[in-house]
């Protein structure tokens, strides 16, 4: 498997789902670059589990505000609009289904939507931040990945090996080789990379993908 | 984004009959009077929406408000904490006429209920009412020696909210004690739909002054000279 | 029995309770008529259950502002340094314990501490209001009331007959004739009008009156 | 009634040993850094107040703030969402070595438990978690058609907060993103210790901003000059 997206490109697919004005809940890492590829006249409206709706881009070097930060713990800046609030209203906005769009990481997901993004097993720290809420609430949970582990392993398995994050709730995955939903716990393919065969692309996958209509070819500009 | 809508028909255009409707206020203060009476407009004009459960603190005064939507047939049910107010009539007739269903929640539970609801929280436990009738038939349990009574969220279709200030993303303030009931509110209902003092530009509300974020607000209309139930009560409107 | 105090008398005698800076919620009705009475160079801090702390008096007639009420839709003034909060939050302050007092009036109180004071039965149009959520939480739920009903019977009586509010949740009743505590399940005799003897107060009571100490005279002025 | 205090030694001067220990602040921000010093100044001077069970959403960063204080070996247990941070050593070290416990809580749980600790609530439902490790003993339920996780509330003995505004009556507002878990928290505890940047006199907080009121608060120190636990950690200032 020679070709693949790259992070950026992998997170500029999932941003074109990503409608005008919608809430959305970037976790922190990997998904945060979601927020970069909008397309051009869509604002969605970014929250942050410490509080913040509507928060903007990073502020330039040397103009941090240590008190204005996201989950991960990094300099944002406001947009016109934005709003305050306490941690249990925030948590509100996630469990209470507000949110639009989570995009998360994944160590795995499997095929009947389990997650498990938070914990590689029972050494160090464990730490697990809102990982677990926000699994839960947004009206759709998707994840952004490699389609593999740096070792060559499949992410979307059968079934979960590592501690789970949630139960059945990713409903779509965007993965550096393909898009794929999750609709009554089976992969169902919608995007391939378009030099890749549904055969090839099957084998770098822990668990069957299901054919339901035309499987789109998955192009992303150059990043 | 901009969720304002040009006027008080087109808010309330698609409510539809035998849904949950949360109405903000406490008495007559944050009562979104011009809100109602253009649902009741459009009950009269085209006999939808009807066969409503209403939840509110109270059950209307007067012939305003929620009173006048009584009056006019348009509610199944009430869901409330007190249903008496200075002048009871439309809720008391048809209440003690058997044409009307009262749910009848202590007012603290009412407030955490609704509060459930917007949150994901499906049920909670508390010691309110613990040993009365309004705990009959509800599961209690037992924490550190204290018996509580559990709750289960209430949430609805639609809420019709009162706000002082509003940008167009739907970030709201209240004026005083006007904001009781709607921030819970506009967080537990499918809909909400705001009816505000003055819609300022986006900027126009400190994000530390922002009481209900946009994120639980549908649409919006400007209603600059809002009246209050308790004034056209006294003046003796009849709005139904 | 002649010679009683007045209700203003009552709740004169309540307010003296009350400390400075005390959180206190009166209940709609007669316990709004202690705010009147607080002792000379004390200021408790008033909660309504509609949003306010710190509130004061009615306004002028005319000056009223309708969106500045308390619980019973009665216009009130701020304080400086008073505060709006939404309901939940309100009633988190009543049920989380956070009020010094909360005075209430009462139908009937059990010498168990149950009251009954949002129901007379069946009849007519119930309303509840906040009274269920006021007798849990407040450090003290304080009673003001009459000592006998209208037509001659007991108040203070050893079951409540009339719905309950709450159980057990009474710790003070002031009433027309004497101050009792609630203690260990048993009414607790503290004071009683200085005209008046022990044997007549029982009479009139409807469960026993224990003594386990000294009985203080109830000296009221005259308001 | 003024509940303001002196000094900053006064504010913490009776806090226990062994005492669950609320502190505000997601990361560095809201984080009451001077309160948590003068904490471990008297941990020093007097050994007391040690054993502690500290509730934060992390468990320190650098040398300063909660991580001064684990270095210090003023902590027992920690109960947080994110034990990790820009530089986590002084809990890794000790969490490795077996000195420390953890108690582990979804972000959104963490909240929720302490905002139902302040609110009376002694227990909720919640989806969170469900189906995880972090469910493992809990008790669930079923709610149309859906399982839930039973979590209990969380309370504390002493909060410490930092506010931006404060009135003598303990109103308080936060600054931007620093309100994080303060407002829960302030109403979580029995004692509440507040280091407000300013205070201010009784009205100079309109109404409608208070986010915390004053029946939450039970001690303020102004604290003109707060540092920033980020600002410290990129100085490298170690406290403890």
């Amino acid at each position: 498997m020679s070709q693949k997206l790259s992070n950026a490109q992998i997170a500029w697919r999932a941003a074109q789902d990503i409608t005008d004005g919608a809430y959305v809940n970037l976790g922190i890492g990997f998904p945060e670059m979601v927020a970069k590829f909008q397309p051009p006249g869509r604002q969605a409206i970014f929250h942050t589990e410490n509080g913040v709706l509507n928060f903007g881009e990073a502020p330039a070097d040397g103009e941090e505000d240590w008190d204005l930060i996201n989950a991960g713990k990094k300099a944002i800046t406001l947009k016109p609009g934005a709003a305050f609030f306490h941690h249990a209203d925030s948590f509100a906005m996630v469990r209470g289904g507000h949110l639009d769009v989570a995009i998360l990481g994944a160590y795995e997901v499997a095929e009947n939507g389990d997650l498990a993004n938070w914990s590689t097993g029972p050494k160090g720290v464990p730490a697990v931040g809102g990982a677990m809420d926000l699994v839960h609430g947004a009206k759709r949970v998707a994840v952004i990945t490699d389609h593999m582990t740096k070792d060559g392993r499949p992410k979307l398995v059968k079934h979960c090996t590592l501690p789970l994050t949630g139960v059945g709730c990713v409903t779509r995955v965007y993965t550096s080789l393909a898009v794929i939903d999750i609709e009554d716990a089976r992969f169902v393919l919608r995007e391939k990379l378009p030099g890749l065969s549904l055969t090839d692309l099957q084998a770098v996958t822990g668990a069957e993908l299901v054919v339901t209509g035309d499987i789109a070819d998955l192009n992303c500009p150059e990043i | 984004m901009d969720k304002t809508v040009a006027d008080l028909a087109t808010a309330v255009a698609d409510i539809e009959s035998g849904i949950a409707l949360m109405v903000g206020g406490f008495g007559g203060s944050g009562a979104p009077i011009e809100l109602i009476h253009a649902l009741i407009d459009r009950f009269k004009a085209t006999g939808t929406p009807g066969n409503l459960t209403v939840i509110n603190n109270n059950a209307g005064n007067g012939r305003v408000g929620i009173a006048a939507m009584i009056d006019a047939g348009m509610v199944a049910r009430m869901i409330c904490s007190f249903p008496r107010s200075a002048d009871p009539r439309a809720f008391t007739e048809k209440y003690l006429a058997g044409e009307i269903e009262l749910e009848l929640v202590p007012q603290g539970t009412l407030a955490e209920r609704i509060r459930a609801g917007g949150a994901g929280i499906p049920a909670f436990y508390t010691p309110t009412s613990y040993g009365t009738n309004l705990a009959d038939g509800k599961p209690t349990a037992e924490f550190d020696g204290h018996v509580y009574v559990q709750e289960r969220w209430l949430k609805a279709d639609v809420a019709l909210i009162k706000a002082e200030l509003a940008d167009p993303l739907g970030n709201l303030t209240y004026r005083k004690a006007a904001r009781n009931f709607s921030p819970l509110m506009a967080a537990a209902a499918t809909t909400t739909i705001v009816q505000a003092s003055r819609i300022v530009e986006l900027g126009g509300i400190d994000p530390e002054h922002v009481v209900t974020p946009g994120i639980f607000v549908d649409r919006i209309v400007e209603v600059a000279d809002a009246r209050q139930e308790e004034a056209l009560m006294r003046e003796g409107v009849a709005y139904a």
